[in-house]
């Protein structure tokens, strides 16, 4: 067991998996020699070799594209999109090629790739390196779409990702690398050292797809959030002094609706928390889910603290991020709705 | 600067237009045997002109002349022209078939069959192509049965795609034929990452894609070029250049302002510009593309110089958008008159046994045909179950899709 | 006043609106001689000329950057996407340039163009002719989302979508471009001529983007739908003999909230009918929005009536479209919920 | 066929890495003076030579040499090495503005400042311009005020973006300059269309625009050549090459393979490719373009030869990936030393000059920076509104944004 932070835990796992399979490789803009811009990929090219890790042409969509075809070939090809906000010029390649090959193809071919993603507010990104775009890819049939929120859970998601047989698009909540950020900005950060889940194996694990976390058990309302904002509901949730449960996703698609709804049935109450912007957001469609499982058991209306519908300012970053502030008064009205 | 003039907006049209003669005389051609033929490992840089002439290995009087030539035997050459005569037939057979109601969709390469049954001889049997919708030519060649081909155009219950796909979007792993995308150019870069992992384990596979004109503008055609030359990727990267992208010229794709084999050149790729419709061509380069792959030596893009013979798919009427005997003007023939006057020029086959080879494709696509449709066609007979419409979506069906599944009733 | 398909109507919004203004063109594959593969822009080259109306490159990226930059300029692009399926290699130039131009530079340069494309399923066109990807588009601050259900909307939509000054989205049902089908396949076929709203004026007017349209009133239940939906939830309220209220949405973003909150307060259930996939479709959206504004008013679950999530699979057409039958049936339940 | 050999994977690597030598003795450099001049009207066909050449007109005595010596008079190029000093004054400062915490970010383009100051003399002041974030030379030779960009860079309340953009993303229509795109290329085909525009208005402006070396890989680039060919847009769209994409050398985007110069050939579009660091190369081909698009004779790609002598960014620390030295053993020099000694060998400077014009570029953004800071930097100060957050997204403010807006609370 050692301690980590995420990005050391990330590159771990890519280090027991290229170790573990040579069918494993991974590239990306910068991950070669200079271990990527946040150093998610730091001394694997040294240590696995120059085909194992490398850099690739800024060209996302030909990054993506050149991992399908390593995927139909029996490669599980890791890639990394340098920002979230850049994968969109492969966003054909993911929509219409990876998410569909199995399918189309009756089987017949697969591409049983992982795109590592970091993701998200709170660094003063600016519009271009804040976005949260997991609801564009969880409309998307064939896809699977997975957010850590720990050391510990990157980890074991990173690996269960790559082991897939489907294509994974892993998004990684930038804004917790090396912190667990609740959102209070304005106070000490504080490093992963001092939270439990920094405890991370060594070796090969994997922490399953498609199960959620219950992080914090309670009985009056139930919080669904994922990545950095597990940190906030956790944080909201202690100072509105409401027992509230906080369930971390995990996974978004495969949804682990079972928990929720469980959990919802029980605190009769839900608040769902995002970064992404408002609209048609993740939280529509988990609000939605709710609604139509736990109808009859609603005793307030579910709400929704997300970005706001505009793109991420870079001067308002604390006014667009929504932080305790915006979820304890969530919390509260739901109590009392 | 005072005075400057005003600009003006260029819109590029073809010479001819629907009640206008077919005119071809822009087009510029090399001799048969004219061109010359670089040493497989010669420098991208050396060889640019290569990318501006054409290769040609038939003449007019249907003699194979030149560098390019590669003398195959009569038996390989029978077995080609027979495999350009299945495809037609197969082609007319299939358009008859959904002009009967019997699928929706269809879409013929005439005109074309020697790219693909051309680039089916010249490559290895498990080389991996990575084709558009125009390439049927090559499962043909490769040997996959036509009556699987046709289940697949009827979504009938043997469809192997499970009724999933439109017609002709075929998909045989084991013929090395990847599952075609409705997506214009994107398995263009998929072909240089799949040549890629074959460079990384070190196998000795070579990988091949298609793209037409049209769709060299696609942003994929430029990340596949890029890859391929970074990586030194073994794949063969094929354009395929028939003048039209349903109504639009080829000048609309950039092909006024030069050749397609020349978006080579600034990647540092040696481009092969060859005679489509002459099958010796298109073998000659395809070899030669091959052989540097498989040495070490990287892509190779080559532009396949033909014309689209009949409309674009079923849904086309090309009468609409250019001289509707266009296609007879076109200088450089037809890919199976021309093999079989060579074959006949040299003294290996006759008009006799064209009409009976033609005879005995018919018979082929008859024969399988009977038996597809007996199974089913779009909508008729045997279908298939529409319970497998949630199946690999995922590897294992997730509970959404299982309780979509039960909503569904199957 | 003529009588026009819907075809006809968006050819004659763009001819008057390239008889209007000089700064109106429009572009795209086949669009130009051809008059386009469903003949929307059908002759429109041979009047208005070569630079008015015109083919492009097959690079759906490049003409909506271009429109782009012709925005900048200050003409007014209307492009088409030949399919929705294929706006994807454009998503990025959508995404991050023309919906965030007005924003990112404080109004200095904005981006006025219409991409026009037509969606959804009910034709055999497998997986990469029948997507209906609005929700895909809906999540993006900056971007408007227009779908019109009939040819006097579809014009009136089409002009409004013109000279408005924003980007707008502009997705067009390519099942009903010949008539009101109602999703009753084994019926003959109506024509447009026999609809009311084929009488379609041959000038300029306005249907006003953000409003919604109650097609039919009620009392018992709400039924959103827009574009081929909106048919099929007209014939499925009559089949199913409940006293439904059904909106036509016509504009997703900027979405008549007023229109909807009132109707499902008067009505007190909700039923919500989209083609898309299930999973984050824009009925997630609507059904996020109608619990947080009408929680107290509503008697019974809020329903999606969707596709299923899965590519669109062409010989199960008719299993996969939503049709009358999975209508009635949601129709039905929230009656009796 | 049998024993086929194994492949193997290319990944191409600098010369040298952090703890070795530089080395740049793959570079091949043109004498300046050397290179032809082709007339404006010159096919492009007929000129793909110069994609591989590199127009240079100063050599290593700073005299000015050959058919593109642009003759300029003396007090337009004080000019010019005014505003080249003035830039990398202004990099300075805003450098360590960043660092001093008053901002979250920025970019200088040390090294690179006759790309944009030359280009900026050599187009007329309606042009417009598509930079990408490196090309800050251009608003300031077009005498933007650098208080404004100041104000940008601190996000306070005079930011004429009001706060929304990352630092140095600047806008401003009226001096031409385009709001840069955090993403990288998607200017280009941009450009491309306004250019278009300008044409079919008949209008006699042009566009240019900007993509790094290692922003030539995005589709963007693809499709502006594309569209720019086919429909003869007047626009110049300049690569500069300087020779790293943050970490990733210029190999990386196939720069080993061929010049970058040399992808406009493909697309039958001129191709130049120049000495990025001698301020006259880069205004001689600027206009020989500029005249070439005014002409209605289209688009013009021209590469930039220079290197990014500091850091990406505020981010980067370049000795991870690259000998610290590099920037010094640089064959091609610093583009502010280059046009000094020109000025001084035509006996047109001094020395003293030098260190005066370097004095009074610093004062001045000193006072600028004053007059910014006295506003405030980046939540410091005087800050915009944050009730502007929900303003053009678009013109008018829909329900929706109005009501989030009243959720904020402000
Ligand atoms: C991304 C994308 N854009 C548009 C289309 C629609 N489309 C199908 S085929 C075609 C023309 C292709 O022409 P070309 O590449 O020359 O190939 P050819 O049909 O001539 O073989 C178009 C525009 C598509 N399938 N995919
Ligand atoms: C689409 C996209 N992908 C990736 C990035 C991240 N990124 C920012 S700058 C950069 C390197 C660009 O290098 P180059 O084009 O050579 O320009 P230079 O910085 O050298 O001027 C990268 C990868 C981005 N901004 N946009
Ligand atoms: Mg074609
Ligand atoms: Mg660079």
């Amino acid at each position: 067991m050692a301690q980590m932070n995420m990005i050391q835990a990330l590159n771990s796992a890519l280090d027991v998996m290229l170790g573990k399979d040579p069918n494993v490789l991974t590239f990306g803009e910068d991950v070669g020699y200079f271990g990527g811009v946040f150093r998610v990929t730091d001394g694997l090219q040294k240590k696995h070799g120059l085909t194992r890790c490398f850099d690739t042409p800024i060209g996302e969509g030909g990054i993506v594209a050149v991992a399908i075809g390593m995927g139909a070939y029996g490669l599980r090809p890791v890639v990394e999109i340098q920002f979230a906000d850049y994968i969109y010029p492969a966003y054909d390649q993911i929509v219409s090629e990876a998410a569909r090959l199995r399918y189309r193809s009756a089987g017949d071919f697969t591409a049983p790739l992982v795109i590592r993603t970091p993701y998200g507010g709170g660094i003063f990104g600016g519009q271009t390196h804040s976005q949260s775009p997991e609801a564009l890819f969880t409309h998307v049939a064939g896809l699977k779409t997975v957010i850590p929120s720990t050391p510990y859970d990157a980890k074991g998601l990173l690996i269960a990702a790559i082991e897939d047989d489907d294509p994974v698009l892993f998004l990684e909540p930038k804004r917790i690398y090396n912190g667990p950020f609740d959102g209070y900005h304005d106070r000490p950060v504080q490093p992963w050292s001092k939270h439990p889940a920094s405890e991370v194996p060594d070796g090969h694990y994997i922490v399953p797809l498609g199960k959620a976390n219950v992080v914090r058990e309670g009985n009056d309302v139930t919080v669904l959030a994922y990545g950095t904002m597990v940190h906030v509901a956790l944080a909201s949730a202690r100072d509105a002094n409401v027992d509230a449960e906080v369930i971390d996703l995990r996974t978004l698609v495969p949804l682990d609706i079972e928990t929720i709804v469980t959990s919802v049935k029980k605190t009769g109450r839900c608040v769902i928390v995002h970064e992404a912007t408002h609209t048609s957001g993740f939280g529509a469609e988990l609000s939605a889910t709710v609604q139509e499982n736990c109808f009859h058991h609603l005793e307030a209306p579910i709400e929704r603290i997300t970005g706001w519908d505009t793109p991420y300012p870079h001067a308002f970053e604390w006014q667009y991020f929504p932080g305790p502030g915006r979820v304890i008064e969530a919390l509260k009205r739901a109590m009392e709705g | 600067m005072k005075n400057r003039a005003r600009l003006s907006l260029r819109v590029p049209a073809p010479p001819s237009r629907p009640g206008e003669k077919p005119d071809f005389s822009g087009v510029k051609l090399s001799g048969a045997g004219e061109v010359r033929r670089p040493d497989i490992d010669t420098r991208a840089h050396d060889m640019q002109d290569m990318a501006f002439a054409l290769i040609r290995v038939l003449d007019d009087k249907g003699e194979a002349l030149g560098a390019w030539n590669p003398k195959l035997d009569a038996e390989t050459l029978r077995r080609a022209l027979r495999n350009m005569l299945l495809t037609r037939a197969y082609d007319d057979r299939m358009y008859r078939a959904q002009r009967q109601g019997k699928t929706s969709f269809y879409m013929k390469c005439t005109g074309e069959e020697a790219v693909s049954i051309a680039a089916a001889f010249a490559m290895q049997p498990d080389d991996m192509c990575f084709p558009s919708y125009r390439q049927q030519g090559l499962l043909i060649a490769r040997g996959y049965p036509l009556v699987e081909m046709m289940n697949q155009v009827y979504s009938n219950a043997r469809d192997p795609l499970k009724g999933r796909q439109l017609p002709i979007m075929y998909s045989s792993k084991a013929h090395g034929f990847f599952t075609i995308s409705g997506n214009l150019g994107t398995q263009f870069p998929q072909a240089v990452g799949w040549a890629m992992a074959s460079a990384y384990k070190g196998d000795d596979r070579i990988a091949a894609s298609w793209v037409g004109d049209g769709t060299t503008a696609e942003g994929d055609f430029h990340h596949a070029c890029n890859f391929a030359s970074v990586y030194k990727a073994p794949v063969i990267l094929n354009v395929v250049n028939n003048q039209w992208a349903i109504s639009s010229f080829a000048g609309i794709a950039g092909g006024n302002e030069s050749t397609f084999a020349s978006r080579g050149i600034g990647y540092g790729l040696p481009a092969l510009r060859v005679d489509g419709n002459d099958f010796l061509a298109v073998y000659a380069a395809t070899q030669w593309a091959a052989e540097r792959a498989r040495s070490n030596l990287g892509a190779t893009l080559i532009e396949h110089y033909t014309y689209r013979a009949e409309g674009h798919s079923t849904s086309d009427d090309p009468s609409r958008y250019r001289p509707s005997d266009e296609a007879k003007a076109w200088p450089l023939g037809d890919p199976i008159e021309r093999l079989k006057h060579h074959l006949i020029a040299i003294g290996e086959w006759s008009e006799e046994q064209q009409q009976a080879a033609h005879a005995d494709a018919v018979e082929q696509v008859k024969a399988a045909n009977k038996e597809a449709e007996a199974v089913g066609t779009l909508g008729h007979g045997e279908l298939p179950s529409a319970k497998t419409m949630f199946e690999d979506v995922f590897k294992e069906m997730p509970e959404h899709l299982r309780r979509q599944r039960q909503q569904m009733g199957v």
